[in-house]
């Protein structure tokens, strides 16, 4: 096959699929639905495999080519088309992969569910959209890509319609993302009137020569015009990256199935902006203002997001601040230059999250859908397989030495301990101190989980889809089906071993260097480089390092606390109050969003309407002169009084006027 | 003005029959028939005009013209009459203030 | 002579009418109807027959100057005929439902005709007294003719007051206008105007007086008073028969007087009609909104049509005539569909006169509702109605003569004006009839009135004709 | 050659006039009838589209016949690259208004069916005269099927609504109408192309534009003369509300293009501030507006306002893009984007409305408490409405993003802000359509009449079917429609910053 | 010649204060027939200035046709509507404040074009030479009624037609509450109409009662 009809065809099995289990569900039923859609996704992967095969050992180059001309206007031309490079392969492979997982966890997963084929046509499109996403050669098709995955997400978050808090989440979603959008696509429009064209390799190509240009945007107060297009941009990846204050719309979308927030908000999507940083560093490289912000942003949101899943109690939540906390750390690597562990970083997470996701969706399905961590424990018996699993998923996210965590977190930390650029000191300390938040968070929830006491009760008899009273099972749980623990195993290897055997051409080997460029000063990367002897040795100096020791620091103190003194939470509890429901509130930004923005919104536009609509334009202009028009035509009606003398005596007033002014006056 | 009589003389004559058969309707506010008769009044004030400038022009249209004159005010006096006893049978009054069926 | 021939005709068939209905019974009055009716028809015959060379613009005096027949007067005349024929043929219907069936209202109606045509060919300010006196006369008697109608007898007496006051006011100012040139004949007051002069003080002060004549024939306001009670007040068949030839006239009036005789005082009376023009189509629009009698909605309606039909007078130019004279013209045919209408709406001993009657007809009578509602857009100026062309015409006219604030107050107030005739078109269309009535008149009734409808729209989809012969009229 | 344009304007026209000949009696064969027409109208837009020479600026399938001799007024039709996309748009609504009301209307339905026609044909019209005296009739002249539709068939208020509609867009265009005559006194010609060349002072053309812009704005509809729309739109019937926002608001953009840009170039440059104002205003102040509306129709008709005000900006940026720049480069975005705009919101807001009207059939109420849980009973609809509120705001992939991308991305050259007013759109437009969604298609089944809904039949499936293809259709492929204006484009552009003053 | 001051002038100021007089009296008297009367004194002092002026035909005209037609139909009028006189007057009072300023206005007006700048004075307009002795103001007036005006004449003489015409159809009309003999139709009477055979069925025996 033709490599272009390859790539073709990457996106278009998955929309395919997308449509005939959506369009045609009735007709295809609930296992045409997943064959469909899974063959489609396996396809998908297969090739995207494929593509990657041929770049790293056939020695494809770096295909950029339009695919059709979606307009031209002005000799601008706007396309559709793909440029496929490393980076690009790399990513197609991951989103696939992830994608085929959850696909088959699905069928069990959603096995219940009325919405099968839906789901399937959902999450299909979703890998379609994506796809686009990442394959794309040029802005315009970027963002498309950007805002689909957005509406896919919106779908999937809200699929259960008839839980009123998933379609409140799913309009949050979508809402803030709509957020991030609005400055990604003024940076869009930035970079075509700086650059007169939306095609990468252009822009890439000019941008140098863009550098010294300013722009002004609140009266006369110049910006570096790169600067701002970068910044604008960032906007954009901190809506759909879920960067403070942008994330909060991550937590909430845990309304969404368990397969979702595997796919979507752990692994794939939420890493598009971390891509699109990646991709646009020609760009992001010119600014180091831009920079900067991007690091600072990512340090925040690893640290403080981080803490607020030490208090959630819910177990998708707080593998979703995990989340946030981890996409803080890929951002954080992108300020710093280092782009390339960025991307490392994005895809080790990919496998471990989903894994946890996943992993924790099967607790889910065992629990009846019971979500609350405070009603579980000592689940390890009656479920082994996602027990090892979650504890291999959490060792990678801890980053515990040759676990993939650990190189791509490790490597993250070094660079930024390495970068010079201004913040860096701040973000060193706080994504060091984040290592000790993740590993408490991460293991409180295995412990939380899977050890100590049973705190539900099975209450022999009650009708299995009867909604249950907190801590109420109807059945044991029990293991998850094949079709869910497959996916499991098969995600948990790569969280295990992909650092490992990644890391050295990704990071080290340049693997990514046609996509990336770093500017001289900056490349901390190749500064770390220097030190790199393979991934064992890494491995081996990590347990050296600070943040190795914070790790276990970290797993002493959940240990201590949730495994045999939990009292010790209750008392802290206690004795901090502040603190707690700081953190319990999320840093109150919902409120204040929900506050501020939503009510606010509502109220200006209550009063617009209301107020100048209604009273002041239809009201007192429209309706007002009409009631005037009335008022005078009353008083003129008034004048034909049906008196004959006061009609003779109108036509002699009306006489003497006119004489009086052209005989008289004259 | 007072050794000789000019055109104005006369022309102010109309002039002030005139204005007072204006008057005349207007301000009358009982009787239809007066209303009629100071339409006589007012032709007699145009035809004082006409007479006065027939002779002062040496023309003889201005005679003329008063004579049709005469003759329609003859005829507008009969309609006008017509009219009047039209009303009179349908209403039982020929009081102007009482003659504002059709207004507003 | 032969110039005069309509007018011999009309004459003779007037008498003849009046004559033949002595002997004639009850039932076949009839007869009358065609009499009168083919006097229209050979009265057209002849008219055309002296235009063969259309577009004639060749002006012909008889009778020592008195009498003129130009191109203008024949138009005139023939729309006089045919918009009758539309009268006669509506009023036919009402008359023998009221009981009013008599030769008196023919006569009568040939008369005012009579009347009306001499006004037009008037070409001396003697004759254009005598010819609007015998229209006067003649309209006088038919609004009262409805002998048991207490609303009639009281409009006839205003009418006939107001009527003859104008009359005599009118008579004043030519009387100044004689003392100031020495002549009646109007092309011979125009020469002595041309000698002596435009600043001559007697002149315009004649002319205010001609102005006020004329602003009343018209129905212009202030000397509009006598428009609403009338219309509301006289039988249907009245109202429709002065919403159409009199007015007809009184263009003609306004064009010999002011044009033909007093051209070079043009930027005298300019600014009065202007004046007057506005006023009319304020108090026209304002006060008709205030109405629930649809006869008197479209009386001040009337009024602030011949507010518009002044503006076109503005410009002094021969296009602006020929806007003046297409709108009244169009005027006279739409007032003429709308109180047929009117007449086909009301029954045996009731008359239409609010306008609730004309609830639901849509869900009755489609078509008739359908005619009406064409009626009503073109006079509130929506195109593709002919309405609408006319208001363009006079408001172009406004536009050259430089008079923009006319020209906007014009349309706003049209616009305020258009919502009474919506309102119109509301009650016919949108709301619900309060019970089944039947509305149909005999098939040449029915016949004449959808052709009138219709003509609103043929008129205004090929208004290029009538607009050329127009503006053909009258000297560029 | 066959007269096309007149066959796209008379066809419907005489469609209509043999439904009405149907009666009330037959109700089928005015159904029929009217089918018949609509689609022979959308049949001869083939030839109009594969005989277009997009390569040229120049007028095409020109007719020409003197009309009103007396004053040089002709009937004189023509089209170039702004006016064929919306003649397209205007057909192909045709049939789809006429199979919307085809079990709905029940009362008087050859006279529906026939005002529909009428209308359409009008509007084919205005797309195409070239005289502006025919420009104006046809502008006019479709106010009253649209009077009478909506004042028959429309809501309890709409006696008030329509008398409005009429009164409100009556008003505007007597100005536009002294403004032409003028045009007309001082260029002694009614063609348009004529008055494109006429020289003109800047106080005339300031007054001119205001005059054209009293007509214009109100039909668009512009804030703050926009009120009448939601009333209109509140009371109209389905077929009513969709004509109305499908086509007849494009007249107003299509206006301006038309006439004030070419006429009084001076004018709009030296007033574009007022018109970008205005734009932003009703972009913002609308998106907020529609925000806390109750009712579904005046929402959807609140969110036309404000994308109308995308259409307003992108004409008229083009000055500000000028002065910033001393080129045109970014303009012809904005104007193109417009266009695209224009024609993509008639997809859109088309389809929302028969989407509304699909409910409304069934629970006859348009409130949103009405609702809630739409999509448990009514799957397939859910899906077309979620759809078309997702290319409402602008989502990409569908229509609703072209234009908006394309205005948004002119506008940048302008100024940074107006860029990011028009931008708040994104985040505006979605949140009033996506609460839309939430509490009408989403949730739990919230009462017994949406427990009762049925899901679509057939025949709105093939109405909403197609639109949604032409809605994605154009969404992933606007060269088409964005190809067949450049030339009138860049001729308007080149025209437009020549000055007229000397 | 009477105190150095014309004749002519002091009958025509006589005269003129007579009529002025007389129409103030017209408009302003509480009776109708006091009003007519006063009506006939303002058409003979005219009829007197006409005569001063030399327009001798006009004068008797307005005398003949006045005094001798219209008055009297007015008259008869008068008497004939007997209309109840007690109320007359009291609008007249009531708005004298509005009316007679704007009367004076009016007078104001026209008086002012006709004194302003001598207009009419006897410089503009030279006082006309007496007539001949044998001069026929009759004659000459005819004449040119006759020849110059002939069209105007005839439709003035067709203005009389229309008014006879229409005040008959006015005020003319059958009564349909008096009974009058119509022999045309007494002639032509038929016997059905006077006549009806009435068929009745026999009557039948008492009934058996219902079945």
């Amino acid at each position: 096959m033709d490599i272009k009809t390859i790539l073709l065809l990457v996106p278009l099995l998955p929309l395919f699929g997308a449509a005939v289990s959506g369009l045609l569900r009735n007709q295809v039923g609930r296992a045409g639905a997943h064959w469909v859609t899974i063959l489609a996704v396996a396809g998908s992967c297969l090739l995207s495999f494929w593509v990657l095969y041929l770049q790293m050992y056939e020695g494809l180059e770096t295909l950029n080519y339009s695919v059709y001309t979606w307009m031209v206007v002005e000799g601008v031309t706007f396309e559709v088309g793909f440029l496929v490079d490393h980076l690009t392969s790399l990513m197609m492979c991951v989103v696939t992969f992830v994608s085929l997982m959850v696909h088959i966890y699905t069928i069990g997963y959603m096995h219940d569910d009325p919405g099968y084929q839906r789901f399937f046509s959902y999450i299909n499109l979703f890998t379609f959209a994506m796809l686009m996403l990442v394959m794309a050669n040029n802005f315009m098709q970027l963002f498309f890509g950007w805002e689909a995955v957005g509406l896919v997400s919106y779908l999937l978050i809200g699929f259960w319609f008839k839980k009123d808090t998933a379609i409140f989440a799913n309009m949050k979603a979508f809402l803030v993302n709509r957020v991030g959008d609005f400055g990604f696509l003024l940076g869009i429009a930035a970079v075509l009137m700086t650059f007169g064209s939306l095609d990468y390799a252009t822009v890439f190509t000019a941008a140098p020569d863009a550098a010294g240009e300013t722009i002004s945007v609140i009266g006369g107060m110049e910006w570096g015009l790169l600067t701002f297009i970068c910044v604008c941009l960032f906007i954009g990846a901190m809506g759909k990256s879920a960067q403070a204050p942008l994330h909060v719309w991550l937590p909430d979308s845990m309304e969404g199935p368990t397969p979702i927030s595997a796919l979507i908000h752990a692994a794939t999507m939420v890493t598009a902006g971390i891509f699109m940083v990646a991709r646009m560093s020609p760009l992001f490289e010119l600014s180091d203002a831009a920079l900067s912000f991007v690091m600072l942003i990512g340090a925040f949101t690893a640290f403080f997001m981080g803490l607020i899943g030490i208090v959630q109690n819910d177990i998708k939540r707080v593998v979703a601040y995990s989340t946030l906390s981890q996409l803080g750390y890929m951002t954080v690597a992108l300020g710093v230059s280092a782009y390339s562990a960025a991307i490392f970083h994005l895809m080790t997470h990919a496998f471990f999250k989903a894994l946890l996701f996943l992993g924790a969706g099967s607790v889910i399905i065992a629990m009846h859908h019971q979500q609350d961590m405070r009603y579980m424990g000592g689940l390890r018996k009656y479920m082994p397989v996602t027990w090892i699993t979650a504890w291999l998923g959490t060792l990678a996210l801890v980053g515990f030495p040759f676990f993939a965590g650990f190189y791509s977190k490790d490597a993250i930390i070094e660079v930024v301990h390495l970068s010079e650029r201004f913040g860096a000191g701040v973000t060193y300390w706080l994504v060091v101190a984040g290592v000790f938040v993740t590993a408490m968070y991460s293991f409180r929830l295995l412990y939380l989980t899977f050890h100590g006491k049973e705190k539900f009760e099975v209450v022999e008899g009650a009708d299995p889809h009867a909604h249950l009273p907190d801590g109420q099972l109807a059945h044991k749980p029990h293991e998850s089906p094949l079709v869910v623990t497959i996916p499991l195993i098969l995600l948990a290897i790569p969280s295990v071993v992909i650092g490992w055997l990644t890391i050295e051409p990704v990071l080290f080997g340049g693997w990514l260097s046609d996509a990336i460029y770093v500017a001289e000063g900056n490349d901390v990367v190749a500064a770390l480089g220097e030190h790199f002897h393979g991934a064992t040795a890494m491995a081996i100096h990590g347990v050296q390092t600070v943040p190795f020791w914070l790790m276990l620091a970290g797993f002493a103190v959940a240990t201590l606390v949730w495994r045999f003194r939990p009292g010790i939470a209750a008392t802290t509890k206690a004795r901090l109050p502040g603190l707690y429901s700081l953190l319990d509130h999320k840093y109150y930004f919902d409120e204040f969003n929900q506050k501020v923005f939503a009510n606010g919104a509502v109220r200006l536009g209550q009063g617009l309407w209301k107020k100048a609509d209604a009273g002041f334009i239809d009201g007192i202009l429209v309706n007002g002169s009409a009631k005037l028009v009335g008022r005078v035509a009353a008083l003129v009606r008034r004048w034909q009084t049906g008196f004959l003398y006061d009609y003779a005596f109108s036509m002699i007033i009306g006489l003497i006027a006119i004489l009086g002014v052209w005989v008289v006056l004259r | 003005m007072l050794t000789s009589l000019s055109l104005a003389h006369y022309l102010t004559l109309g002039a002030i029959l005139m204005c007072i058969s204006m008057a005349g309707i207007f301000l009358n506010r009982k009787n239809v028939l007066i209303l009629l008769m100071c339409i006589e009044l007012q032709l007699l004030a145009v035809n004082m005009n006409f007479v006065a400038f027939s002779r002062y022009l040496d023309n003889l249209d201005g005679q003329v013209f008063v004579f049709f004159i005469l003759t329609v005010a003859a005829a507008e006096a009969a309609i006008g009459l017509a009219i009047l006893v039209v009303l009179f049978r349908n209403r039982r009054t020929i009081n102007v203030a009482e003659l504002d069926d059709l207004k507003g | 002579m032969l110039l005069a021939a309509p007018e011999l005709l009309v004459l003779v068939m007037a008498c003849v009418v009046l004559c033949v209905d002595m002997y004639l019974r009850e039932e076949r009055r009839g007869i009358i109807h065609m009499l009168a009716m083919l006097t229209l028809v050979f009265a057209a015959i002849i008219t055309l027959r002296q235009d063969a060379g259309i577009p004639s613009k060749e002006i012909e005096t008889a009778f020592n100057g008195v009498f003129v027949r130009d191109y203008m007067g024949d138009l005139l005349k023939l729309f006089a005929y045919g918009t009758l024929a539309l009268v006669f043929t509506y009023s036919k219907y009402f008359l023998r439902n009221n009981g009013l069936f008599r030769a008196d209202f023919y006569t009568l109606s040939l008369f005012s005709l009579l009347g009306a045509m001499l006004l037009i060919s008037g070409n001396s300010l003697i004759m254009v007294y005598l010819g609007l006196e015998l229209t006067s006369l003649a309209s006088y008697a038919l609004v009262a003719f409805n002998r048991d109608s207490k609303d009639g007898s009281e409009a006839a007496m205003k009418y006939f007051v107001l009527g003859s006051m104008a009359s005599g006011l009118l008579l004043y100012g030519m009387s100044m206008i004689y003392g100031a040139t020495g002549t009646l004949a109007l092309p011979a007051v125009a020469e002595a105007l041309a000698t002596t002069g435009t600043d001559n003080l007697l002149l315009v002060f004649g002319m205010v007086f001609l102005v006020v004549g004329i602003a009343f024939k018209l129905g212009v306001a202030p000397f509009h008073m006598w428009v609403p009670d009338v219309y509301q007040g006289a039988p249907l068949a009245a109202t429709l028969f002065i919403s159409t030839v009199p007015k007809l006239a009184a263009f003609a009036m306004a064009y010999r007087l002011l044009v033909s005789g007093m051209a070079p005082l043009h930027g005298d009376w300019l600014q009065m009609l202007a004046v007057l023009a506005v006023a009319s189509i304020i108090v026209g629009n304002l006060a008709a909104i205030m109405q629930t009698n649809i006869r008197r909605m479209l009386a001040y309606s009337t009024i602030s049509h011949m507010g518009f039909v002044l503006l076109g007078m503005l410009p002094g130019t021969g296009a602006g005539y020929g806007a003046s004279l297409f709108y009244i013209i169009v005027y006279a045919l739409m007032s003429a569909a709308a109180f047929g209408m009117l007449i086909m709406l009301s029954g045996k001993g009731h008359s239409v006169q609010d306008l609730d009657d004309l609830k639901g007809l849509n869900r009755h009578n489609g078509w008739l509702a359908a005619v009406m509602a064409l009626v009503v857009f073109s006079m509130a100026g929506v195109p593709p109605l002919v309405g609408f062309f006319a208001k363009w015409l006079v408001i172009e006219a406004v536009l050259q003569a430089g008079l923009a604030w006319v020209a906007i107050v014009a349309v706003v107030f049209s616009v305020i004006g258009a919502y009474y005739y919506l309102r119109v078109v509301k009650i016919m269309y949108f709301d619900d009839a309060p019970s089944e009535v039947v509305h149909d008149g005999p098939v040449d009734f029915s016949a004449a009135i959808s052709f009138n409808g219709l003509l609103m729209l043929a008129l205004g989809l090929f208004s290029g004709g009538l607009i050329a012969v127009c503006v053909a009229s009258f000297p560029a | 050659m066959m007269p096309l344009l007149s066959l796209l304007i008379w066809v419907p026209i005489l469609g209509g006039v043999a439904t009405l000949a149907a009666g009330d009696s037959r109700p089928t064969m005015a159904k029929w009838i009217s089918l018949l027409a609509a689609l022979v109208t959308l049949v001869l837009c083939i030839p109009l589209y594969t005989g277009f020479d997009n390569t040229t600026a120049a007028m095409q399938f020109e007719e020409m016949r003197p009309w009103i001799s007396a004053f040089d007024v002709n009937y004189h039709l023509g089209v170039d690259g702004f006016s064929v996309p919306l003649i397209l748009l205007t057909a192909f609504f045709g049939p789809l208004v006429v199979i919307a009301g085809w079990e709905v209307i029940k009362d008087k339905v050859h006279q529906y069916m026939a005002a529909f026609l009428i209308m359409e044909g009008l509007m084919v019209g205005v797309f195409s005269a070239l005289d502006g005296l025919l420009f104006y009739v046809f502008f006019e002249a479709m106010l009253i099927p649209m009077f009478l539709v909506i004042g028959i068939w429309g809501g309890p208020n709409r006696v008030y609504a329509t008398i409005k509609f009429f009164l409100y867009t009556f008003l505007g265009s007597v100005f536009m109408l002294v403004g032409i005559i003028y045009l007309y006194l001082n260029a002694g010609s009614w063609a348009i192309t004529d008055w494109h060349a006429l020289p003109l002072t800047m106080v005339e053309q300031k007054w001119i534009f205001l005059g054209l812009l009293a007509a214009f704005a109100v039909k668009i509809p512009m804030w703050p003369v926009h009120t009448w729309l939601p009333d209109a739109h509140v009371e109209a019937p389905t077929g009513g509300s969709v004509i109305l926002a499908a086509i007849m608001l494009k007249i107003g953009g299509y206006g301006f293009i038309r006439f004030s840009l070419p006429i009084t170039p001076d004018a709009a440059a030296a007033l574009d501030w007022l018109m970008i104002a205005l734009s932003l205003v009703a972009i913002v102040y609308i998106g907020f507006v529609a925000l806390v509306q109750q009712d579904m129709k005046k929402l959807i008709a609140y969110s036309s306002i404000s994308h109308m005000g995308f259409v307003t900006l992108g004409l008229f940026i083009a000055f500000a893009i000028y002065r910033n720049s001393g080129g045109t480069q970014g303009a012809g975005l904005g104007v193109e984007g417009a266009m695209v705009q224009m024609v993509s919101h008639g997809f859109i807001s088309g389809a929302l409305f028969l989407c509304v009207g699909v409910l409304y059939d069934r629970v006859h109420s348009r409130e949103i408490s009405a609702y809630g849980g739409v999509a448990n009973t009514m799957p397939w609809f859910a899906f077309f409405a979620v759809l078309f509120l997702m290319a409402n705001s602008g989502l990409p992939g569908t229509s609703g993003f072209v234009g908006e991308f394309m205005v948004i991305l002119a506008s940048f050259r302008a100024n940074f802000w107006f860029a990011a007013l028009a931008g708040l759109t994104l985040i505006l437009g979605a949140a009033y359509s996506l609460w839309l969604v939430k509490r009408v298609i989403f949730g739990a089944v919230a009462n017994k009449d949406v427990a009762a809904l049925r899901d679509i039949n057939g025949r709105e499936a093939l109405v909403l079917t197609t639109l949604a293809i032409a809605v994605v259709g154009m969404g992933v492929w606007p060269f088409p429609v964005v190809d067949m204006m450049h030339a009138s484009v860049d001729q308007l552009l080149a025209h437009v910053i020549q000055s007229k003053l000397n | 010649m009477i105190m150095g001051i014309d004749l002519q002038v002091i009958l025509f100021y006589l005269f003129s204060a007579v009529l002025v007089g007389a129409a103030l009296a017209v408009i302003s008297s509480r009776n109708p027939v006091y009003s007519a009367l006063f009506l006939v004194l303002t058409f003979f002092t005219a009829a007197a200035l006409w005569i001063l002026l030399q327009v001798e035909f006009l004068a008797v005209v307005l005398v003949v046709v006045y005094v001798g037609a219209v008055m009297v139909l007015f008259l008869f009028v008068v008497m004939m509507l007997d209309i109840n006189l007690v109320p007359l007057k009291e609008g007249f009072v009531r708005y004298m404040w509005i009316g007679i300023p704007v009367a004076l206005i009016m007078a104001f007006e026209l008086l002012a074009v006709m004194w302003a700048k001598g207009r009419f004075g006897t410089d503009q307009f030279p006082v006309p030479a007496d007539r001949a002795a044998d001069y026929s103001n009759t004659r000459a007036v005819g004449e040119w009624l006759y020849t110059q005006f002939l069209l105007p004449f005839e439709v003035a003489g067709l203005i009389l037609l229309v008014a006879m015409v229409a005040a008959i159809a006015l005020t003319v009309r059958q009564r349909k509450d008096v009974k009058t003999q119509k022999p045309s139709r007494q002639v032509r009477v038929k016997r059905d109409e006077r006549v009806r055979l009435v068929k009745m069925k026999s009557e039948a025996p008492a009934s058996k009662g219902g079945n």
